[in-house]
């Protein structure tokens, strides 16, 4: 990589690139004030998309480290491996990641879970007509560029802490002067999740019904976490147009084992919720799988934390 | 699910109406269309209501009529540009297709901030997420559609087939076909929202050139693609309920198999009808000699 | 009878130019009702330009159309003019019929959205029937000859019963047999009152019923009287033998000769 | 970024030579495309691409290789469905369109739990993220492709312009229209992976329809394509660079301004030359009657 | 002469069918080098079709076709070859000039891949010359008028040097100064050993090259014999006259006389 003068060197600041908010809103906790993060996703936008601008790429290549998540972004990752390779951390690195087969759900005789398919469209040109394709099909929204693993591990608070363990160790590697801080900022991030996580404990443990029914399968982590029973209807990705068979299965399930809500994604259009919704007399509420906040959520003063509790207030609410 | 019990569930029965529907509806407009070589005018369409949804969400006006603007507007310069440039159909498609997905990837990337991300969700439906409103204003619209080209089929036929002679008879070449390229504009931007893009840009193409393999004029080509595109639309959705598929791309693979097995059933039927020749061709050249 | 009948096309100082190359400059021509005219010329001397401008399918640099009367931006009654072009062709990818091409030439007298009447129907039929065609009427024009096609697009500018008839080398590939129907077709018409614009290189039967021949060179009229030497090589007749009856003085401003004359500048 | 440090980035210089290198390959391909009226060949075939990843991921092939068969093989059949069946080269690629997403779609749906999910990263590149081997892989390919393309202009032209003719005179039709096809196809399927597939396939199209407004032949048109290609690539990474905003699009836009602007100004050139006609008129004239 | 010299077309039993229209229906016909040709027949008797046959263009239900002794499925000589087709016609999105049009008349001549030869280059101006067209030499195709493309199509055929030159109808449209031309064109290869097969209706200066008359009638040969009537109507000569000079029998099993005869079953 040429030209590293560090864009945050202006101001004494480590300059830290992130690929997306989970992995931005985790270094800007653990860096604290001796870091700048920019965050490559703007708000509101589909990471997966993303296309790296010229600008951009030149932020990357000129960062003091970049978190990136494998998979997950896939022209931040050849970014990476060709400009960046030394300077960056991976996010899934030493993590106990889940693969999409069978622990999501148990209702897959059609292809099920598998998260995400892929997507991208505006972003990247080449999506796009590309986009369109599955754009043709589906309904459409938020989706993962991931392969069979999932990379969702953010949803998983004690997963989530070990993310900033790691950047901690990366931050005091690179600023040894500030490494005490960065330890410090982590441990105190580690704290607040744990804090959550025990909240989420106690809540799921003790509901009536431990199934979740989703438009697609992007909250494995935190069905695995919380042993919960992850139903996606669409299967894999939101962009995947579903089979009428499975959302007729689904209907059918819901009426036989009295789910109460059918939950859709923030970003993703509600559309095939709201239908098994509306067959099988269910209701249907939003879980936000944080993968970017919009910009009303910024200014609503949102963050990680504020999210995953309304989102626990709406798993209490369907599971009892 | 069985085929018997398939039709308890409410959302495949208003995907089956709404796929009929289009069927039906589609190829009506796609004869047309195709006739002109715009076989791909549905999915440029389509690129362009991405630019169209990205400036709905830029000024914060409903998507909807962004979006008509957008297509319509899309609609109007293909045929300026077709008629004034140098350039024949499929260019002034190819150039809305690249301006459309080009446009929209621009205009978000200047404005990502203002939940523009989200594009998709305002473009694509699904058929099996149609609501019962859905499927009546699919209905009504797609009747108005259909009552429309069939009154107006000698017009817009004599202005596909041979538009330099329309326009010296002085039929209204201009007018008609900005009513055709709106009319297609407003199909594919309302019913791809329902039923999504795939689903509308294929039936308005290859409904008709399966029926152009057997039809032996532009009216029975124009009636045989409608029977086509109801009967691979409501067999779409019937297949893909029993398989476990999804409906949009069954809908689409069941009809290139129709015209495939069209195609070659048409062509067979020449081979053996060349082959045993001289019986029917005398039978022709006497009934013809003695009819002079 | 040419000058006490109206004028069916006035063409007034028409110059049309494409690119940098002018092929009309200043042309008049007055056609009067059951005129029957050849248009002949060398290639590129601009016989279909004229036609062309006429029927608004090219645009003028500068003078005026008159159709019937009123000038040809405001003219409405499309039905009264027939228009044969030259060479039509096929494309598109769905089959046409030979009735469904010559019903297009009816539509000119149809009120948009409505179905065809019976005269419609039957103008069609006898469109068709008038040039041979009868038993070819329900297959699609792809399957049909050269000359076969040519037909239907004569019939197809017969179908609208205009008065009058515009064709740009309609016997182009079509057969003695025909030629001479149609000639007999055209005679009808001309009985009937109605005029005749024809372009032509080729002698046949038609051209014993051209009395006044109009020869275009060099943008300009380079004869306009009546018909010379009905039968022969009778498609320059005025340019080959320059006579005295010449009206146009255009004709003697030329001194080249014969075959050179034919193969001037206007290529 | 201003314009003295943009060159500084590597990343930017391998963008640059790419985009150049695309430009002026991809329309020398093209002029054919356009020519037979199948403007949108390059998309249809990354519709098809798609499919081609889906079999590779499930069958556990190298994609690439799936890719690059689907490709060939939609671009062998297109040819075969213009030849032999009434439908023109519209309606080919648009059931190629269709047939390539429906497939994908199904595909996916039927095997979603062998990471198919992930179809796109194996489908499409960003300018801005090409590397050296990139760089190194489509300059050597692009030159190749020049002079192939160069070699067989006039057998190429000859069969784009009047096959029926080229047919009869002896020219091997079949065997040149699936070369140059599969040419299409592998210019598309190898460099949609480095520069996206909007690129490519819009690169395809558009100079050359800038470069037919102008040419007064099929090899200047040919020559001003490349001519155009090439500016247009090289100056969208420039802006985009400038502007902060996407490369893909950006050139995209530049191409679709440049095509306006050549149009418009093409235009206004003979309406001024319609106006002043009685000038280079009548000096045409003499120097044609003298010339006799 | 004609029967000295080897044959150059042979066709053997030929059949030909649309659909369920027979269109040729075992015909022979042999031409020798050296021969200049009339085929002739009403619009739809298959004159298209029996030289689409002999290129290839159409596939053939049964009989065999040789081109200078080979198997036209074997023959690979195509520059030995010209064709004017009926009817071309101008696509494509890209300008093409006149001399680009005629040059691919001379690609069956070149190596592919390898740079015209300066007789290449030769051969394309003068078969540019040959139909006076030089001055639009480098003028886009689509700025010509009717006639002035349907020369280019006669240029290209010729660029090739060809031994048999086959024409479908190649002087519709064409100027009676290029007429003649073209015919003296044809004259000047007819002396260096061409042969010609050419379809027409017209009457024109190149008839009287025409020696020998093929007409079509029904599928079959209906007269085969020296061309009678050299000026004049001379595009159905045996027909309006069966003489009895007609070697073919065809021509005599026909009981229908004159002008229905013209217009009989085979439209
Ligand atoms: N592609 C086709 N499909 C079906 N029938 C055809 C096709 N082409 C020609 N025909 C039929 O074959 C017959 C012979 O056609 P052909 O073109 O050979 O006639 P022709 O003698 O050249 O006539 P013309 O003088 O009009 O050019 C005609 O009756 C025509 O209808
Ligand atoms: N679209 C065009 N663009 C530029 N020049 C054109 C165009 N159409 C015709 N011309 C030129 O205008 C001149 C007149 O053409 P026009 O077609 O009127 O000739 P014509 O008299 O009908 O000839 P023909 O007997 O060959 O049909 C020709 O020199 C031709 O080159
Ligand atoms: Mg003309
Ligand atoms: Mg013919
Ligand atoms: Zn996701």
């Amino acid at each position: 990589a040429c030209g590293n003068e560090g864009s945050g060197a202006d101001d004494g600041k480590l300059s830290v690139v992130a690929g997306f908010y989970p992995l931005a809103f985790a270094a800007e906790q653990v860096g604290g004030d001796h870091v700048a993060v920019t965050d490559l996703t703007p708000p509101g936008e589909e990471a997966h998309e993303l296309e790296l601008k010229p600008d951009q790429m030149a932020e990357v290549v000129d960062a003091d480290l970049v978190v990136h998540l494998d998979d997950f972004i896939p022209s931040l990752d050849k970014a990476v491996e060709e400009y960046a390779s030394d300077n960056a951390l991976d996010a899934a690195e030493g993590q106990d990641l889940l693969t999409f087969d069978g622990e999501i759900d148990s209702h897959d005789d059609h292809g099920g879970e598998e998260g995400h398919d892929d997507h991208g469209h505006e972003g990247e040109e080449g999506h796009d007509d590309h986009g369109e394709e599955e754009g043709h099909e589906a309904e459409e929204g938020h989706d993962h560029d991931h392969g069979s693993v999932d990379p969702h591990l953010w949803l998983d608070p004690t997963r989530y802490a070990k993310l900033g363990d790691a950047i901690a160790d990366r931050l005091a590697e690179i600023d040894a002067d500030n490494a005490d801080d960065y330890r410090a900022n982590a441990e105190a991030f580690g704290d607040d999740l744990a804090e959550l996580d025990a909240k989420f404990t106690e809540s799921v443990e003790g509901s009536e019904r431990d199934d979740i029914v989703t438009s697609h399968a992007a909250f494995g982590y935190l069905a695995d976490r919380y042993d919960l029973d992850q139903i996606a209807i669409a299967g894999l990705s939101p962009d995947q147009e579903p089979a009428p068979a499975r959302m007729a299965e689904i209907s059918d399930y819901i009426k036989e084992e009295g789910v109460t809500t059918v939950f859709f994604e923030t970003v993703a259009s509600p559309a095939v919720a709201e239908t098994v919704a509306r067959e099988s007399g269910a209701e249907t509420a939003t879980l936000n799988p944080l993968e970017s906040l919009t910009a009303e959520d910024l200014d609503a003063g949102d963050d990680y934390f504020s999210v995953m509790e309304a989102n626990l207030a709406a798993l209490e609410k369907a599971l009892n | 699910m069985t085929i018997t019990t398939m039709l308890d569930y409410e959302f495949i029965r208003y995907g089956l109406i709404c796929a009929v529907v289009v069927g039906l509806c589609a190829p009506t407009v796609g004869t047309f269309i195709v006739q002109r070589r715009l076989a791909l005018l549905g999915d440029g369409l389509g690129h362009v209501a991405i630019t169209g949804v990205a400036v709905g969400l830029l000024t914060s006006t409903q998507p909807l009529w962004t979006t008509l603007i957008a297509t319509v507007s899309a609609a109007v310069i293909t045929e300026l540009l077709r008629t004034y440039s140098k350039a024949s159909g499929d260019v002034a498609l190819a150039l809305m297709f690249y301006g459309g997905i080009a446009g929209g990837v621009f205009l978000t990337s200047l404005a990502s901030d203002k939940g523009v991300a989200n594009l998709h969700s305002y473009l694509f439906g699904s058929l099996m997420t149609t609501t019962r409103e859905d499927a009546v204003a699919i209905g009504v619209g797609g009747a108005a559609v259909v009552v429309l080209m069939v009154l107006l089929l000698p017009w817009l036929s004599s202005i596909s087939i041979d538009e330099t002679y329309a326009r010296a008879s002085g039929v209204p070449v201009m007018a008609l076909n900005m009513l055709l390229l709106c009319t297609a504009a407003v199909v594919v931007s309302v019913s791809m929202r329902v039923v999504g893009l795939l689903l509308v840009s294929a039936l308005l193409v290859i409904p008709v050139v399966t029926a152009a393999q057997i039809g032996r004029s532009f009216k029975s080509t124009f009636v045989l693609a409608m029977i086509a595109g109801a009967l691979v639309g409501g067999g779409g959705v019937v297949v893909s309920a029993l398989l476990f598929v999804p409906a949009g791309a069954t809908i689409v693979l069941l009809g290139i198999a129709l015209f495939v097995l069209v195609t070659v059933a048409a062509a067979l039927a020449r081979l053996v009808s060349k082959n045993r020749r001289g019986g029917p061709a005398k039978a022709d050249a006497i009934s013809l000699s003695s009819a002079d | 009878m040419p000058d006490k009948t109206p004028p069916v096309l006035d063409v007034d100082g028409l110059t049309v130019a494409y690119d940098r190359h002018p092929v009309l400059d200043g042309l008049d021509l007055t056609v009067r009702q059951g005129e029957s005219v050849a248009l002949t010329g060398s290639n590129g001397s601009g016989k279909s330009t004229l036609i062309k401008a006429v029927l608004g399918l090219t645009a003028a640099q500068s003078g005026a159309i008159r159709l019937f009367g009123t000038d040809r931006r405001r003219f409405k009654s499309h039905s009264r003019v027939g228009y044969v072009p030259q060479r039509s062709t096929l494309h598109g990818n769905i089959p046409v019929t030979v009735k469904e091409t010559v019903a297009a030439g009816r539509l000119n007298r149809r009120l948009p959205g409505l179905p065809p009447r019976a005269a419609d129907r039957r103008a069609v039929r006898d469109a068709i029937a008038s040039v041979d065609l009868a038993e070819l009427a329900d297959r699609p024009m792809s399957d049909l000859s050269g000359g076969q096609q040519q037909r239907a697009y004569i019939a197809r500018a017969l179908a609208g019963e205009p008065e009058l008839l515009i064709m740009d080398e309609p016997t182009v590939g079509v057969d003695a047999g025909t030629q001479e129907l149609l000639a007999r077709v055209v005679a009808d018409r001309l009985d009937h009152g109605c005029t005749l614009l024809l372009v032509t290189h080729e002698t046949g039967p038609l051209n014993g019923y051209l009395t006044r021949t109009v020869h275009l060179h060099g943008g300009e009229k380079a004869y306009d009287g009546p018909t010379i030497g009905l039968h022969g090589h009778d498609d320059e007749p005025a340019c080959l033998h320059p006579g005295g009856e010449a009206e146009a003085p255009a004709a003697t401003a030329h001194d080249v000769p014969g075959q050179l004359f034919e193969k001037g500048r206007d290529r």
